[in-house]
């Protein structure tokens, strides 16, 4: 027995160890008995064996990004959270016009070239030839790329009638808050490869719109096939679009896989395989592209910022960020449709300490919904400070009973304008307890805490917004306009007929100074009435590993990895 | 024997019947609407909802509602998740496995170091190494397996960056789901590089199989060595050492027979703290399980996922703990058959 | 003992005294007493003890390191957590909540297992044998899948983990005690109070009952070890405690967020949680050895 | 020469703070076809001298013996692997209860063929060396009185009545045949029937195969018919050894004489109604034995001398171990006895044996 061991003792000092980690062997020389010491070298062996060296990446052009949670669809037009954006927007589909990543202004997407008339109504778009739709094992395109498909694309969620307007909820929040099917009288096909579209009313953030993650172009040929087969579902679940990647499997909760598309209209150099690992927990993503298990990971939580920038093998870059993160009160439900309940609700809470403790300092204080970032920047805009005498005065005035109970809720996921919501709602309902308010805090799986949300469940809610387009009108429809409470982008509730007329009466002229007037008026009104507290405009971060190129951070939306490779 | 076997089916029959009539009752119990408990799908509108309910047969009479029920479960139809939509029965047949490949290696893991270190360690009993596996095991078996795994991950993968940290395998294999057990799977579906996808399967297994085997190990050391203990001091050990045996001779043909049938029982029962060790770990590393799936399924409140994922668990886990009792009944010659069948 | 007295008298300790005796003979199953000690005491005296409130926020002491590490102060003895609030206190109150419920849940699992483990002992024929198969079934059920089961009907929560874990006990001691009390109904001592016409429920408490007080005993420090990791892997799964009450476990999983900057804040609760568990499994098998060799003189 | 021979064995037992002497200078030796029967009441010791012998005894004794010899070989300097093959070929061991001694979950088949040494199977192949293992097992069988020997080869063992475990007991100790068959109280809770067969079975190994038996017993009965040599011991300390036939005429420790008186068959004279003669007091435990001759609180002729160990002696081969022995020639006892509370009758044994009586006369 011994023999056989011993010969095993030499083979295991002999054996390079990897690495520079000598083991030493000999301080499991205590077990006594023969078959005790057999059996701990052999135990070692194994483990020793298995260590062997740093994680290898084997197949080399894939890249990994471990994305947050679990997107809804694969078709951003139903849904606003950022999840389906990046998983899907600059992955799997191309829009008429694309934003220019650092400034902000529009560059030529699938259309080549735009023309406005002068009223500002009509709008014609001269779109690219011979742009190839994915291939994959459940569709093979016929055609390219022409006029129909933006028709379908558009008059999806513009017509109710359209046929497929009601598959899969039939609701599209981006489009109906800023009620562009209101605006856009008509979609008409001028040729193959012209398009002309007529608005009721003129429209300086139309472009814009046109350029958001939002409006992407679908295939009409592989909705048709959908039809005929009786599952036009399956659209937004196995989708085809003209973008870098083709879409190749999806397992919920755990992954989503994306092969090159082969014969895209632009040169990129990305990698042959993508895979989006889901990992929901913060800390979990942070391990992996420590270990190298993620080349890149979604929503980094801000106290490991400092730890990524430490490292050498990890990157961080940073922007300052077109977001905006808020407190909004329950407006439709008593006491908080009362003003005053609401001013003293803010004055009751330091918003310095909530950056500090919340965002690291890595944040400006947001005084109105518009960021510093936004050419309609109000500097001196109007704010409350903290004042807890004040507040509990005003309680008594609105006559709130002394021990009034209220909930608040905190999203359960990680995003830029609010990297830990439960941790906020904890030092608010501590400043909240000094002035005699209990406040308990509640959360939800992400997507079933937006559905709660639309219904209007909730008391308060932390969460915030994140701009598509550069433009400010971005920020004031979609959050705080009637209309936009059914979409369920209105978190307030709160419909004030005069403040949507002058967000209206913005639109219609093109001219910055205008606009920044009337923009400066709806400040002062949403002072006065403070439906929600702004509390910061965070820094957009993304964290990655240093031998990952070619990627950037998009100000306005979703990710994008169609340049994005690995260095030799 | 028959009479035993047949003492020990009607325990399974009565067992797995009232497993099903519980998995039955729960939607009653589970809060929001019965229907979307039940199918998994929130009807739209009032005629959907009424052919549900004819489909379910709920305004019909309990037993017949039972009876609907019971022919779902048989046809493999076992509802929708209402959150996902996907059907549950693939949801499961793939999240199950999982589950089934970990507990399988720290069941190996414990069998064979736990019981034979609990000999090694009852027939040496009075030297320093068995004092020290004394001491690992109580240690051993008093580690939250949760805390262990975490501890594991920030030495192992974080400092030592040895061994990676989540889910079965490297995702940049793409490994099909045939039969739901990772190594199967990859020799399978017909990879390019099946050695390095191997490896790299095994590097994956190594730390959730060390958390939770750990506790269970230190579990069989401790039975094995008590046992082993008690029967050195019995009667014929003794007997046997006068009929000059060699020590082998003795551990061989009646030690370690003896040894072991009066702890097959109690190691039956780690099988289901087994299982709850498995699930827990599974959140922690990420692995594709039937655990994590069911926590995630609590997250989302999805009623149906876990009424079904609750019935497969209790199943699996019952019936292989009667059987193994069955089996330590059948092979113990000690007792006369006709004694009760206590489990 | 030595005793030198003139008559020679016989010195015969009491079964309880030969079992203290014995437990004293190894040191480690008394240290594991101090520290079981310790930690109850921790569990009653907590708002003396705790030096802060554990809510108290203190936000310009965020994150800060234990005392001993370089930028770490005497005044946070453990540091502080991502919210500002002291650590050390909240470990207490921590304990406070894990050890304590994990006792109660040990005492009524206990009280129901034992009065329905006794009854099913007392009462045989088919009636009890069916109880006892479904008894003993549920008993292999995973502890955890009780309790997502509890969780999805009842909620999330302290108390309704609990429960479940409770419910997952009850069947260790109804089995526990209906072998025993049907091994000792076979016993003869039991044929004689029979004989002396005594009711089976007489004899169950004069004789079986006094006889079940080890058994009781271990089986309570194994379920009171099983109570405590479930509890706080419940917590850890956010299933058990939510966020106001304070749970080693729940402390665990939200130190996670914070897990590269504060690496200490992950190691505390688990290693609070490793001793509780420790200590009382070393009482445990100290005692398990005491009642078993106590015979041995 | 002897083969068994044993002289002053002493086993310490170091309890916590003082040590415990179990047995004291035990000394005895067993010839070849000799049938000696160690006799003491249960807790005297007798086992512990076997367990002793057979090297059985648990790692807290600590064994001393000037003399601890198996046909010349030191028992005690023997290293384990010599020590077991003398166990194996030439001493054999019956135990107390027969069916703990039989493993429980092996059929009575196999563990009779296991116990049958390889060398008496000669056989090539593995299927003729089985079915010639169960040939030597069923005469084995049939040596010791079993018919019907397939029903009981394939059973198991708590299937087995009493005596029938202990006959295979016995069979299987002599599957190896041995030189010394040590019989450990095998006759215990027997009735009587079953005890005189298994005597008759000892008996007739003894004369057949000239077997030299260390028969372990407190049954008197058995013990007068079948032994041949005697030694009596009480609380560890050998009172008395000889002829069964000159111990039984003339016990000269008080002890053999009480024990003797104890079994009312003895007393073939006992007029009706006779109190039945008895031992005041009982065994002392181990913790407080009592100095000197152990037997001493108890003793009718107990004197102060008594606290001192008596020292062994021998009249024609019937030793003693006491100062004050019974009714010997009187220049014996003035001689050793240089008593110093001048001189003193022995006491009349009230009690004597009439029926004793004539026979010492004529000797």
């Amino acid at each position: 027995m011994s023999g056989k061991g011993g010969l095993l003792h030499e083979r295991i000092n002999s054996m390079t160890i990897c690495g520079d980690r000598g083991f030493n062997i000999g301080n499991f020389g205590d077990c006594t008995s023969r078959f005790m010491r057999y059996l701990c070298r052999v135990l070692c062996a194994i483990f020793l064996l298995a260590g062997c060296g740093k994680q290898s990446n084997i197949n080399d052009d894939a890249i990994t990004f471990c994305s947050e949670s679990n997107p809804t669809y694969f078709n951003p037009q139903l849904d606003t959270s950022s999840t389906t954006a990046d998983a899907s927007a600059h992955q799997l589909y191309d829009r008429l016009l694309e934003f220019n990543p650092t400034d902000g202004r529009i560059e030529r997407g699938l259309a080549s070239s735009w023309l406005v008339s002068n009223d500002g109504l009509t709008y014609t778009f001269q779109l690219q030839r011979d742009v190839a739709f994915h291939q994959t094992d459940y569709f093979t395109p016929t055609r390219t790329f022409n006029a129909d498909d933006v028709i379908f694309s558009i008059n999806r969620w513009r017509l109710a009638s359209h046929p497929y307007h009601e598959v899969n909820g039939g609701n599209y929040p981006y489009f109906d808050s800023l009620g562009l099917d209101k605006t856009i009288k008509d979609v008409k096909r001028i040729n193959g490869y012209r398009v002309e579209i007529t608005l009721y009313t003129p429209d300086s953030s139309f472009l814009a719109n046109l350029a958001t993650d939002f409006s992407v172009i679908l295939s009409q040929e592989y909705a048709q096939n959908l039809l005929e087969i009786g599952t036009p579902s399956k659209i937004d679940y196995y989708p085809i679009g003209t973008g870098p990647f083709k879409f190749s499997v999806y397992k919920q909760n755990q992954y989503i896989r994306y092969i090159r598309h082969p014969d895209y209209f632009l040169p990129t150099t990305g990698a042959e395989h993508l895979i989006f690992d889901i990992t929901p927990k913060p800390s979990l993503r942070m391990a992996k592209l420590i270990t190298g298990e993620c080349d890149a990971i979604a929503f980094t939580s801000q106290s490991d910022l400092a730890v990524i920038s430490e490292r050498d093998d990890l990157t961080l870059l940073e922007k300052p960020g077109l977001n905006i993160g808020f407190w909004a009160f329950n407006t439709s439900k008593a006491p908080f449709d009362d003003p005053k309940v609401r001013r003293a609700l803010v004055l009751a809470v330091d918003k310095t300490s909530l950056l500090e403790a919340v965002f690291l300092g890595q944040a400006t204080r947001a005084k109105s919904l518009i960021p510093s970032a936004s050419w309609a920047y109000q500097s001196d805009a109007p704010e409350l400070g903290y004042n807890p005498v004040r507040a509990r005065e005003l309680l008594d005035e609105a006559g709130l009973p002394d021990s009034f109970t209220m909930d608040i809720w905190a999203m359960p996921v990680q995003r830029a304008y609010n990297p830990n919501a439960m941790k906020m709602a904890q030092l608010i309902k501590s400043y909240l307890n000094e002035i005699g308010i209990t406040l308990n805090i509640i959360s939800y799986d992400w997507n079933i805490f937006r559905e709660n949300l639309t219904l209007g469940m909730h008391d308060s809610v932390l969460i915030g917004w994140n701009a598509d387009n550069g433009d400010p009108d971005n920020f004031y429809r979609p959050l705080l306009t009637c209309d936009a409470i059914p979409s369920g982008t209105n978190r307030a509730m709160w419909c004030n007929k005069d403040f949507d007329a002058l967000v209206q009466q913005a639109l219609l002229t093109d001219n910055f100074e205008k606009r920044k007037q009337i923009y400066k008026q709806a400040n002062e009104l949403l002072f006065a009435q403070m439906p929600l507290m702004p509390i910061a405009h965070a820094y957009q971060y993304q964290a990655l590993r240093s031998d990952i190129t070619g990627m950037e951070i998009n100000p306005f939306g979703g990710i994008g990895f169609d340049n994005v490779e690995r260095m030799p | 024997m028959i009479k035993l076997f047949i003492r020990y089916i009607n325990l399974m029959v009565i067992t797995i019947f009232a497993l099903v009539l519980l998995s039955f009752m729960l939607p009653f119990f589970f809060p929001g609407d019965l229907l979307t408990n039940i199918s998994g799908i929130t009807p739209q509108s009032l005629e959907q909802r009424q052919a549900l309910e004819k489909a379910f047969a709920l305004n019909e009479s309990i037993f017949v509602q039972f009876q609907v029920y019971l022919s779902n479960l048989f046809a493999g139809d076992w509802g929708v998740s209402s959150v996902s939509q996907l059907n549950l029965y693939d949801e499961i047949a793939y999240a199950f496995p999982a589950t089934l490949e970990l507990m399988l290696y720290a069941l190996f893991v414990a069998t064979f170091v736990g019981i034979p270190v609990g000999f090694l360690s009852g027939l040496k009993h009075h030297n320093p190494a068995d004092m020290g596996v004394v001491t690992f095991s109580i240690v051993g078996y008093s580690f939250p397996v949760f805390w262990l795994a975490l501890v594991f991950i920030t030495l192992f993968c974080l400092q030592l960056e040895w061994l990676p940290m989540s889910g079965r395998i490297d995702l940049l294999f793409e490994v099909k789901h045939i039969t739901g057990f990772v190594f199967i799977d990859i020799i399978l579906s017909d990879l390019n590089n099946t050695k390095e996808a191997i490896e790299n399967a095994f590097r994956h297994a190594i730390l959730p199989t060390l958390s939770i085997s750990i506790v269970t190990t230190c579990l069989f050391i401790r039975f094995t060595r008590r046992s082993i203990m008690d029967v050195m001091q019995k009667g014929y050990i003794i007997a046997a050492k006068s009929r000059g045996f060699t020590q082998w001779q003795i551990f061989i043909k009646h030690s370690f027979k003896n040894a072991l049938i009066p702890i097959l029982p109690i190691l039956a029962l780690q099988i289901s703290t087994l299982v709850t060790n498995a699930m827990i770990v599974e959140t922690i590393f990420s692995w594709p399980g039937i655990g994590n799936w069911l926590i995630q399924a609590i997250y989302q409140q999805d009623y149906p996922a876990i009424r079904a994922g609750m019935l497969v668990v209790a199943l699996f886990v019952l019936t292989l703990t009667i059987t193994l009792e069955f089996i330590t009944r059948a092979i113990d010659p000690t007792k006369d058959e006709t004694a009760r069948a206590a489990v | 003992m030595q005793r030198f007295d003139l008559y020679q008298e016989e010195y015969h300790a009491s079964p309880l005294e030969n079992v203290w005796i014995e437990f004293k003979r190894s040191h480690l199953a008394v240290v594991g007493l101090i520290f079981i000690i310790i930690f109850l005491l921790i569990t009653v005296l907590v708002p003396i003890v705790a030096p802060y409130n554990p809510d108290l926020q203190n936000t310009n002491a965020l994150l800060l390191p234990p005392a001993w590490e370089a930028s770490g102060s005497v005044s946070h003895l453990l540091g502080t957590d991502a919210l500002g609030r002291d650590v050390f206190s909240r470990l207490l109150y921590g304990i406070r909540v894990t050890l304590g419920s994990s006792l109660f849940i040990v005492f009524v699992a206990m009280i129901i297992g034992v009065g329905v483990g006794a009854l099913a002992g007392l009462l045989s024929g088919v009636r009890s044998s069916i109880v006892n198969h479904l008894f003993d079934s549920i008993m292999s059920i995973p502890t955890l899948l009780i309790a997502i089961i509890v969780v999805a009907i009842m909620g999330t929560g302290l108390y309704n983990s609990m429960f479940a874990i409770t419910l997952a006990l009850i069947p260790q001691f109804i089995h526990q005690t209906r072998s025993f009390v049907k091994e000792e109904l076979s016993k003869d001592y039991v044929l004689l109070d029979k004989l002396d016409g005594a009711s089976s429920v007489r004899i169950f408490f004069t004789s079986i009952l006094p006889g079940m007080f080890e058994l009781i005993v271990i089986q309570a420090t194994i379920a009171l070890s099983i109570a405590i990791l479930d509890i706080s892997a419940l917590g850890f799964l956010s299933l058990g405690a939510q966020n106001p009450t304070i749970e080693l476990g729940q402390m665990l999983s939200q130190s996670l967020n914070t897990a590269y900057v504060a690496p200490w804040l992950i190691a505390l609760p688990g290693l609070v949680i490793f001793m509780m568990v420790l200590s009382v499994n070393i009482v445990g098998e100290g005692l398990r050895s005491a009642l078993r060799n106590r015979f041995k003189h | 020469m002897a083969l068994l021979d044993i002289k002053n064995l002493s086993l310490y037992l170091d309890g916590p703070g003082e040590t415990i002497k179990a047995l004291e200078k035990v000394t005895f030796t067993l010839q070849e076809g000799e049938i000696k029967a160690l006799v003491g009441e249960s807790g005297s010791g007798k086992t512990l001298v076997v367990k002793a012998i057979i090297g059985a005894l648990p790692e807290y004794w600590r064994v001393k013996a000037d003399r601890l010899t198996y046909k010349g070989q030191d028992l005690l300097k023997m290293n384990y692997e010599q020590r077991r093959q003398i166990m194996r070929r030439e001493i054999a061991v019956v135990f107390q209860e027969p069916t703990s001694s039989l493993d429980p979950s092996v059929k009575l088949g196999e563990q009779i063929q296991e116990s049958i040494p390889d060398e008496f199977v000669t056989k090539k192949w593995f299927w003729e060396r089985n079915k010639q293992r169960k040939e030597i097992a069923t005469g084995l069988l049939h040596k010791v009185g079993i018919r019907e020997h397939d029903r009981w080869m394939n059973c198991y063992p708590y299937q087995l009545p009493a005596d029938v475990s202990q006959k295979i007991m016995i069979a299987m100790a002599l599957a190896s045949e041995p030189r010394i068959l040590i019989a450990d109280d095998s006759t215990r809770g027997m009735e009587s029937t079953t005890k005189t067969q298994v005597l008759k079975l000892l008996l007739k190994l003894n004369k057949t195969k000239n077997l030299s038996i260390l028969f372990v017993s407190h049954d008197l009965l058995a013990i007068t018919t079948i032994a041949d040599t005697i030694t009596v011991l009480y609380c560890g300390q050998t009172v008395e050894s000889g002829k069964v036939k000159s111990l039984l005429k003339r016990p000269l420790h008080p002890y053999t004489k009480a024990l003797l008186d104890s079994v009312p068959s003895f007393q073939s004279a006992l007029k009706t109604k006779s109190p039945l003669i008895a031992l005041s007091g009982t065994i002392p435990s181990l913790q407080h034995l009592p100095a000197g001759c152990r037997l001493g609180p108890r003793c009718p002729n107990a004197r102060k001398k008594c606290v001192q160990v008596p020292i062994m002696r021998s009249i024609q081969g019937h030793n003693y171990s006491c100062h004050y022995p019974l009714h010997l020639p009187k220049a014996d006892k003035k001689g050793p006895t240089d008593d110093k509370f001048g001189e003193q009758d022995p006491i009349k044994f009230n009690l004597i044996n009439p029926a004793l009586e004539e026979d010492s006369a004529d000797d």
